[in-house]
């Protein structure tokens, strides 16, 4: 797959029809990926890799690429083209100055499982039939796939891409998926464990800001929680209430607008389950005003700036919350 | 720093019996930034307001707090105080420490705490207040009536009368509503369409006076001054400028067994139809529903007969736009649904019947030329039982909890004609309390029972059971203590009278509020009976609640007036208060214009070339003043808080909480 | 208990609100069994709206009511003068400190020519 | 200065619509319909003005009871406001019961400028609600603590 991605970008790079490609390049460790853009085509062929670590979502990157001038190469796994779709849909990305080739996706690993297996010193990953076969410095290992796919990957919702301009391998469909199970087990518990489990989890944040940046949804010029006018404004969370807000707000933003692509759990560095509070969201809007896929439809209004004379009561909540 | 000053009001004892003023006064001398404090009796009476004009200029103020009554009650007041002495309206705050806080709390302490931190939160507001300085917008001359009853006839002459021009919509074929079923009218018996009719022409005729009648609003959009609604003229199948109303068709029509609802279905007409001779406009109107052309296309006999060839099968419904300054609700009014009342025998016997349907039987247009028979055997009804109250001041969810008003007067006048016309039958009739306050109402109600000799009982009937070709009325004579059983040969029933059902719909299209009657409520009660909260929207008549014809006459008068107030301007002062976005934070997502409903934000592409990374064009959100109503939607839509509310921005809303909670 | 009090227990009792009644009649005109009362049903409520208790208890002229709830049916303002008369019954054998019927007990005092309406009520009242 | 004698007395704060729920909360007390003081009212032009943003400083600076009071929906002087209010309101109260919250803190009722009698029994009720439910813990800022 890498080898296609590599011909096609030097194609397009040659052929004028791009002016840069976006992919992505090894870090300092194998299992470190990193997007980054290349102009040439020797760059292409010093740095440019694609492996089962490069889950990094490049689609949020787009935005400042297609300001400038000539055409940009992208290539988008299907989470990315739902990313892709809903910055299009606000104006975000310029769609004529973006070339989108869809590739498909067969999930990503996730170097801390892989480090729970014992694994350590790794040097690279392949793939062999249903296991990962990955050497490190103390020889090979083989592991199951399924015990290292990124915990996004085991619930893909969708190997369907959006608004591609060209295809490498073939499309898919819309999966689904149990990734509501995790809400659903929390939901169970009584609003006390919630607490208990939420204050553990959210008790470890270092407000570094990388969910925020890294999600293709919280693109504002300028953050509400950077903005010093904002009466909100702060760095580091000094109380857990500071901690509890940034986490509630954030996620407010973005609900209706998340298309749940996982990336704000994966670079998070205290591994808080960021995601489980989006799909709270989602799992909410689908149950209460009907499946909805974020960027799936391009016309379709998001669910917060959308009603229907028939909506539910605020009370229902209380009447549906979990169990006392 | 703001230079603030507080006013503390006593409103007599209004506040002054709960809330210790001077201690409010003293607490709120040592907040930051107030730098004058002050209570009196009636802060807003002339020699308050001139304790504040002084006050300002005295310490060159640049900020008050008035805490005394609703803000809704009389901001404006204090807004036109201020700015008569050069300070900015809107660097006026109001504490409501009357309704929400010394008229709900007897604890004195308590109350004094409470109206400490509502002056408190008051004062924190204004510190972030901005001088604000009101958009204008333009005023279409023109006036819309929703409902061609006397309410609209009469306001839409009124406005005609003084230049402007005005549409009337009425959703039947023709004007008049229900004035035009009416025989006689109470308190002095003139004649309904004498009275009525030559208003019909007055109104066909005018000039300023345009008639979309079979014609219903379908949408509204816009604001007081220019409103853009759309008439959608149900087709009427027949050429409304070119028939004559000779009434030919409707003479040669084979379909007879269309029920008649000018009769209020007692008798029957064609499906071609003119509803009555006095009919403005006069054109024929084909139903639809029964006429065999439409429903199987195998007749076409009116056409034929037509020589003026006004009959067009094609015609569809057809949408107007059009721009109006004002508009005046006046739809009118519905008797309430008897099915429920099985009590009464309703619906069990033709005999029983509601006072329009008796109306329309004593009336020379009705369905027996004005000889009063029963529906059931042509015969003349010897006794005749007249039940008041039916549905009304009931709170039982078929019926209605308020007085319907107008009962007691028609049945005291039905029972009169009645005993004029026909000496010889007996006419009861049950009340719980007759209700005649109007001039010369209480004079016609004696008249009735001491020359007419109206049988008034006091006490409600329990059962009207028909039984043979009588209807066995049993009811309690409360004053005697005794039960009656009367047999009677006719019943009337006194129905309770509800807003029309067109009113909800239209409601929700103008955003104007409604009881749970369904009655549209006023701006006040006492002081703008005729205005709706809504601004640019007027009721007049039965739409606003029950009310007798001369009452109605008065409030369509009352709305044309206000109308004329509003048309008169050549632009209207536009709310200030309205959303701002910040173009150097504005992601240009278009959230907000997806919330807005008025469709004032629109979106433009700017230069921002101080950017670092070399980025030249931005798209940015642009909000219309003229078109913003300062609700705020997208002010919470935006996620980086670039769009704010001027005169309820985040930051005085936070100020305020802040200054509750501390 | 002075007759307010017992006006304010039967109230309790019946979970009537004497004073939603206004006087209009219609549940003494709808009364089938109008003739038999000294004190007509219009009358029960205002008589324990305003505490006349001795002479309501002293009359049986609320024996006489059949439990036909056509009154409660009827009454514009959801006053319920079948249980005035219930809650004035339940107080006047509650007087005379009988205990109450229980169900098992009825059979044996049934007799053939007691009308239904009469055993219909007995049900109707026991399940207070 | 919230005076703290033995019993816990719940500092409440009411956002209300200008329009119907704040007229409401004017014919409650015209009509001298009594709801506990510790209820506090803030008026914003619309019930789609309430930012998440100001529940959340509500509950930091000490309150333990935000409700949201708005005009029914089909009435708001806006057209859409409520609609879109109900909406937001929905969703957030779910989140705040998913980090275990107690959802009886937050509510949002619909009254309008006919309705004093229901304006003033949602105060009363809301009120005995929160104060059953004691002080707010679990979203408080300890450096806002009243000492």
């Amino acid at each position: 797959m890498q080898e296609a991605m590599i011909a096609k970008a030097k194609e397009l790079l040659a052929n004028g029809s791009v002016s840069r490609v976006i992919g992505w390049k090894k870090g300092e460790f194998s299992y470190d990926i990193s997007p980054a853009v290349f102009e040439t085509a020797e760059q292409i062929d010093a740095d440019f890799v694609y492996d089962f670590f490069c889950a990094a979502n490049v689609s949020k990157y787009l935005m400042k690429e297609s300001r400038k001038e000539g055409k940009t190469l992208a290539f988008l796994k299907p989470c990315d083209s739902y990313s892709f779709a809903q910055l299009l849909k606000e104006h975000r990305i310029d769609r004529e100055k973006v070339y989108v080739v869809g590739i498909e996706c067969y999930g990503k690993a996730d170097i801390n499982k892989i480090r729970e297996k014992g694994i350590d010193g790794v040097l690279g990953i392949k793939e062999d039939g249903t296991n990962f076969v990955i050497d490190s410095l103390y020889g090979d290992a083989t592991v199951a796939k399924m015990d290292v796919y990124a915990e996004r990957c085991l619930n893909c919702k969708s190997k369907k891409h959006i608004d591609v301009d060209e295809m490498l391998g073939e499309e898919g469909d819309v999966l689904d998926s149990k990734r509501f199970d995790e809400v659903a087990k929390l939901e169970a518990m009584t609003p006390d464990e919630r607490y208990e489990f939420w204050r553990g989890e959210l008790s470890r944040c270092i407000r570094c800001n990388a969910c925020r940046n890294v999600c293709p949804a919280c693109t504002c010029e300028n953050c509400v929680f950077d903005n010093p006018n904002s009466d909100i404004n702060n760095k580091a969370a000094a109380t857990s209430f500071e901690e509890n807000m940034y986490h509630i707000i954030r996620a407010f933003h973005v609900a209706g607008r998340c298309t749940d692509c996982g990336e704000c759990s994966r670079v998070c560095p205290q591994n808080i389950p960021i995601h489980l509070l989006n799909r709270k969201f989602i799992k909410d809007i689908n149950e209460l005003y009907g499946e909805y896929q974020a960027g799936a439809n391009p016309e379709e209004r998001y669910p917060l700036v959308n009603f229907t004379f028939g909506d539910c009561e605020p009370s229902i909540v209380h009447k549906r919350g979990g169990n006392q | 720093m703001q230079r603030i000053g507080v006013f503390v009001c006593h409103c007599g004892t209004n506040i002054a019996a709960t809330v210790d003023v001077k201690k409010v006064c003293e607490v709120l001398k040592d907040e930051p930034g107030v730098v004058y404090t002050q209570d009196y009796q009636y802060m807003c009476s002339e020699s308050g307001q001139n304790l504040i004009k002084d006050a300002i200029k005295e310490h060159n103020l640049t900020g008050v707090v008035v805490c005394s009554c609703s803000p809704r009650m009389h901001e404006a007041t204090f807004r036109k105080a201020v700015q008569s002495v050069g300070l900015n309206p809107y660097m006026l705050e109001v504490a409501n420490i009357r309704e929400q806080c010394s008229w709900i709390h007897k604890n004195v302490e308590e109350a004094t705490e409470k109206a400490v931190i509502l002056g408190r939160a008051a004062i924190a507001k204004v510190h972030l207040n901005a001088p604000l300085v009101a958009g204008q917008t333009p005023v279409t001359k023109r006036a819309l009536v929703i409902g061609g009853g006397i309410a609209g006839i009469q306001c839409a002459l009124d406005i005609a009368d003084a230049g402007y021009q005005v549409d009337i919509v009425e959703k039947e074929p023709t004007v008049g509503g229900k004035m035009t079923k009416i025989d006689k009218t109470f308190p002095t018996l003139d004649c309904s369409s004498c009275i009525l009719t030559p208003k019909m022409v007055d109104v066909a005729q005018n000039e300023n006076i345009k008639i979309y009648s079979y014609s219903e609003v379908e949408s509204v959009k816009g604001f007081v001054g220019n409103f853009t609604v759309g008439i959608k003229r149900k087709a009427r199948y027949v050429k409304e400028d070119i028939c004559t109303g000779c009434g030919l068709c409707t003479e040669k029509c084979p379909q007879k067994k269309v029920p008649n609802d000018y009769n209020l279905g007692l008798d029957t007409k064609r499906a071609i139809y003119i509803p009555f001779a006095q009919a403005v406009p006069k054109v024929a109107t084909i139903d639809p529903n029964y006429c065999t052309m439409m429903k199987t296309g195998k007749c076409g006999i009116c056409s034929k007969v037509c020589s003026a060839g006004a009959i067009d099968y094609t015609q569809k419904d057809e949408i107007i736009e059009e721009q109006y300054g004002a508009i005046v609700v006046a739809t009118g009014y519905n008797p309430i649904k008897l099915d429920a009342y099985e009590e009464f025998g309703y619906s069990q016997s033709p005999d029983v019947v509601t006072s329009l349907e008796f109306e329309r039987l004593m009336s020379a247009s009705g369905p027996n030329g004005g000889h009063l028979v029963r529906p059931s055997d042509h015969k003349e009804p010897k006794t005749i039982v007249f039940i008041q109250c039916v549905g009304s001041r009931s709170t039982t969810e078929c019926g209605k909890p308020y007085c319907s008003k107008i009962c007691c007067m028609y049945t005291c006048k039905h029972a009169m004609l009645c005993r004029e016309k026909y000496p010889d039958t007996e006419v009861y009739v049950f009340y719980i309390d007759v209700r005649t306050p109007g001039k010369n109402y209480d004079e016609f109600f004696r008249r009735a029972v001491e020359e007419y000799n109206v049988h008034y009982i006091k006490g409600m009937v329990g059962k009207v059971a028909p039984s043979g070709d009588k209807l066995k009325v049993q009811a309690s004579d409360l004053l005697n203590n005794e039960q009656l059983h009367i047999d009677a040969d006719m019943v009337v029933l006194a129905a309770a009278i509800e807003a029309d059902k067109s009113a909800r719909p239209l409601a929700t299209l103008l955003t104007a509020s409604m009881d749970t009657n369904d009655f549209f409520t006023e701006a006040h009660a006492k002081l703008r009976p005729v205005e709706s909260p809504t601004a640019g929207v007027f009721l007049a008549g039965c739409a606003q609640g029950p009310k007798d014809i001369p009452e109605t006459v008065t409030q369509a008068g009352a709305c044309a007036s206000k109308v004329i107030g509003l048309l008169a301007k050549d632009h209207l002062v536009g709310n200030p208060c309205v959303a701002h976005p910040d173009e150097m934070m504005c992601n240009g997502c278009s959230t907000c214009a997806n919330v807005c409903p008025y469709g004032a934000i629109t979106y433009e592409n700017k230069d921002f070339s101080r950017r670092k990374d070399g980025s030249m064009m931005r798209r940015v959100a642009q909000v219309n003043p003229a078109v913003c109503q300062g609700c705020g939607c997208c002010t919470v839509a935006c996620p980086s808080g670039a769009m704010d509310l001027y005169g309820f921005s985040t930051k005085q809303i936070m100020a305020e909480v802040d200054a509750i909670c501390k | 208990m002075d007759n307010l009090e017992i006006a304010k227990e039967l109230q309790i009792l019946s979970g009537v609100n004497p004073r939603k009644c206004m006087r209009c009649g219609k549940c003494s005109g709808t009364c089938p069994a109008y003739d038999q009362m000294e004190y007509h049903p219009h009358q029960f409520v205002n008589m324990v709206e305003t505490g006349k208790i001795e002479k309501l208890l002293a009359s049986d002229s609320f024996y006489a009511c059949l439990s036909c709830f056509a009154c409660v049916e009827r009454c514009p303002r959801g006053v319920e003068p079948a249980n005035i008369v219930e809650a004035v019954r339940l107080w006047k054998i509650r007087q005379q400190d009988q205990n109450h019927l229980h169900p098992e007990q009825i059979p044996e005092l049934l007799d053939e020519n007691l009308p239904q309406q009469a055993i219909v009520s007995a049900f109707r009242k026991y399940k207070k | 200065m919230q005076v703290e004698d033995k019993e816990f007395r719940p500092t409440i704060v009411a956002f209300c619509c200008n329009w119907c729920s704040y007229a409401g909360a004017d014919l409650s007390g015209t009509n001298r319909l009594q709801y506990p003081a510790n209820v506090k009212i803030i008026r914003i032009p619309c019930s789609c003005r309430l930012n998440p943003m100001f529940i959340l400083r509500a509950f930091q600076r000490g309150a333990d009871g935000v409700i949201l009071c708005g005009c029914h929906p089909g009435d708001c002087h806006y057209t859409t406001g409520n609609y879109y209010a109900r909406r937001r309101m929905t969703l957030l109260f779910s989140m705040l019961d998913f980090l275990g919250i107690e959802k009886e803190r937050t509510r949002v009722e619909w009254v309008s400028a006919a309705e004093g009698q229901k304006f003033a029994e949602t105060m009363n009720d809301f009120v005995a609600t929160v104060t059953k439910l004691g002080e707010n813990h679990r979203l408080e800022d300890l450096r806002c603590k009243k000492q």
